[in-house]
């Protein structure tokens, strides 16, 4: 069995996903792992959405770091060539609307229709939301990365989400540090194991019924 | 008719108790920082504050929620003031918390004189709880109302005395916004200008909707929140 | 009995109707007679909005005029100093969102609840509405410039609109070349006499019941 | 990735007969003057065409409307143009007229992944006859409905070739709403600049809403339309 330091898995995640994306596409990246993936997409017409009202988010080195250019995460980024800057209700008309072609989010559960619960945890308080559920409803393809079990060992592929879910959406794919799922009819169906993962090992570690 | 007003507290002489007060920003980005400390000074209380977040703990907003002065929040991200919710947990406090993109989408059609409209966001989540769902064309929606308020504090970048606005890269976001949904709108700016200095097609609030400038006395840098 | 010029008493509302404005104001000017209104207004501060997407609307010289700046009647204008441009729904959302001053506007009926019917006439194809029915519901204040009289002589003035309404909201104010009616609690009153008008020609033109 | 194509009939390619057609303009100012005239020229009927007026009699989207191409027009101001009378009093055309801020604002919300919105606009006329009426905080409103179309055909100032644009003067109208409310949006412009020409604080559109640009071929000019 596979054991990772929490950062390589999560850029183990980041790098997969990165691989899954054709350019030209809008993507927009969640808080996370999400934002990890950024650093392995090398196609020149890949951009980045942020939807607190950037559309060509870049890096930023140390020294032109601008407090007042954040992305949704309030960390410093830069503009690529060609970006544009509008409000928080332009912004959102995009990912509503349909205009961002991929969002790329972390989860605390899915279930195995794909739907997921990535905003509130059941006996604390409801706190925040963010655009968590403006994004599932709105882009056109979603990506969820997570490691595939949490602390205890138990699964985040469940047969029903105990968490409040966050839309009724199906996301479209699920990259944890064991396998790659898609959501075909909303069913899990397994379509990549991750470098030395025995479908074995996937099959111990996940509640969700799943299909391969 | 210059729009301008030196003194902050002249400034929000506007407000009183019991109001619903619009705050501009994403965290501390494109925040009123002036006008939230001019606020922490003034004696007001049993607000309803319509913002993204209640600021963080001790700061901004935060401030203001540990004065005991906010009745009520309204907002999509209060989890980065961890006041917040141990005053909600001890029942100090409402709070309405919305998809990010229907406040922003809420305060649009407040400003715009809607009633308000229907959107696929939360449609079967917790949010959606006690809001009327309806199908249109087979697509399944929720009613979310428009949000206006009292008074709006808000940041831009420059205005020019009539009181046009642009703004400064991620510092927009919801300013321009609340700009439009209430019936005083107060405004700090980096910099004031004469009429004629901002370029008409570049304008992004249109004087209209400002009733009063005021120089920002406090700037986001790299080292935090300093006085200008 | 007085008579004037088309052109004469068009002039002579215009100017009561700007005598009445007080800056600091936006004004919505329709087409018609509230254009002319233009002509007479001389207070600095205010500000002329035309809902085709721009606010600090002033004359233009002929050898300025530009083909692609024009206001709600496709005529040319110029750029006051402090203008700026919008789209059509941000526009739009100005007058709504109750953020107009003043709109000016013709009526072919008005009635004596200060309801006015611009927009459509029986019998005829309806074809064009624009932007009157976001006006009347949005202005803060609505005046009504009008001809007393129709050309066959009948009042315009009407105790119900024999044409479809605008809205129901009743204007505040409504200026012709024979008298200048506020709308109090939904019923006209004769505020003002035109010059050398008498009580008893707006009696006999007036078919709305009014009190003074 | 430039979005950049020459020829006029390669752009409206995606162009179907039965197909909802966005087409910017107030009258013939910032109308897609290009394009409308590359739709004269190609062979499609049983059009929807959502704008503003429908041309002037025999010219813009006159011509099409004598050429019997159109089986609906969507817009506020129908009467610039007295043919469409004629054809609808023949029975030849279907109209849905809208007052210009409900057209405006459908579009929006069309862009916007709305159902649709409560206006006070048409509330007790006319116009609101079969549309849903609702009370709101005290205030009458009536329900509109969301418009989407299968294409836009938009015309902007300038254009980098990534697909950003910016707008002229009051050319500027709808052309920026319906740039987000059709699945396809073909834009003509003046000009042709590369990624990084145009100010990231003014592009009014962004371009993940454009998939066609072309450079503009007719001109609208004190004297006219003009070919450049």
């Amino acid at each position: 069995m596979t054991t990772w330091s929490k950062t390589d898995m999560q850029h183990l995640i980041a790098k997969r996903v990165a691989a899954e994306l054709e350019g030209p596409c809008v993507v927009n990246l969640g808080i996370g792992i999400p934002t990890l993936v950024a650093e392995y997409m090398d196609a020149e017409d890949i951009y980045m959405h942020t939807e607190n009202g950037l559309l060509g988010v870049t890096d930023v080195e140390e020294a032109d770091i601008d407090p007042n250019l954040v992305n949704a995460g309030k960390l410093p980024v830069g503009e690529a060539i060609g970006s544009s800057f509008f409000n928080s209700s332009d912004s959102f008309a995009m990912i509503r609307g349909g205009h961002v072609d991929v969002a790329i989010l972390g989860a605390l559960q899915v279930d195995q229709t794909g739907v997921i619960a990535n905003w509130a945890v059941p006996g604390k308080n409801i706190m925040g939301v963010g655009g968590a559920m403006d994004l599932l409803v709105g882009a056109k393809k979603v990506f969820v990365t997570m490691s595939h079990t949490s602390k205890d060992g138990s699964s985040k592929l469940l047969k029903e989400c105990t968490y409040p879910i966050t839309s009724t959406r199906s996301v479209d794919m699920i990259f944890t540090e064991l396998a790659v799922f898609e959501v075909v009819n909303k069913q899990l169906k397994l379509v990549e194991l991750m470098p030395g993962i025995t479908i074995e090992e996937v099959q111990a570690k996940t509640e969700a019924d799943f299909i391969h | 008719m210059s729009k301008v007003i030196s003194d902050i507290q002249d400034a929000l002489a506007c407000v009183e108790s019991g109001h619903t007060i619009l705050v501009g920003g994403f965290g501390l980005v494109g925040a009123p920082l002036s006008l939230i400390e001019g606020l922490t000074e003034k004696d007001v209380t049993n607000l309803t504050i319509v913002s993204n977040n209640l600021g963080e703990s001790g700061k901004g907003l935060g401030i203001l929620l540990n004065q005991n002065k906010i009745k009520k929040g309204i907002g999509s991200y209060f989890t980065s003031n961890r006041d917040v919710g141990d005053k909600y947990q001890k029942g100090e406090i409402e709070l309405e918390l919305l998809p990010q993109g229907t406040l922003a989408e809420s305060l649009r059609a407040g400003g715009a004189g809607l009633g308000g409209y229907y959107t696929t966001t939360g449609v079967g989540t917790d949010l959606a709880k006690g809001k009327e769902e309806r199908e249109i064309d087979g697509v399944n929606y929720i009613f979310e109302k428009a949000i206006r308020a009292d008074v709006a504090l808000i940041r831009a970048h420059k205005a020019d005395t009539l009181g046009n606005l642009v703004y400064y890269k991620t510092a927009r976001n919801f300013n321009p916004l609340m700009a439009t949904a209430a019936k005083k709108v107060i405004v700090e700016v980096d910099e004031i200008v004469e009429p004629g200095a901002l370029n008409p097609e570049e304008i992004v609030t249109p004087f209209l909707y400002v009733d009063t400038i005021i120089q920002a006395q406090q700037v986001l840098t790299k080292e935090g929140v300093v006085n200008k």
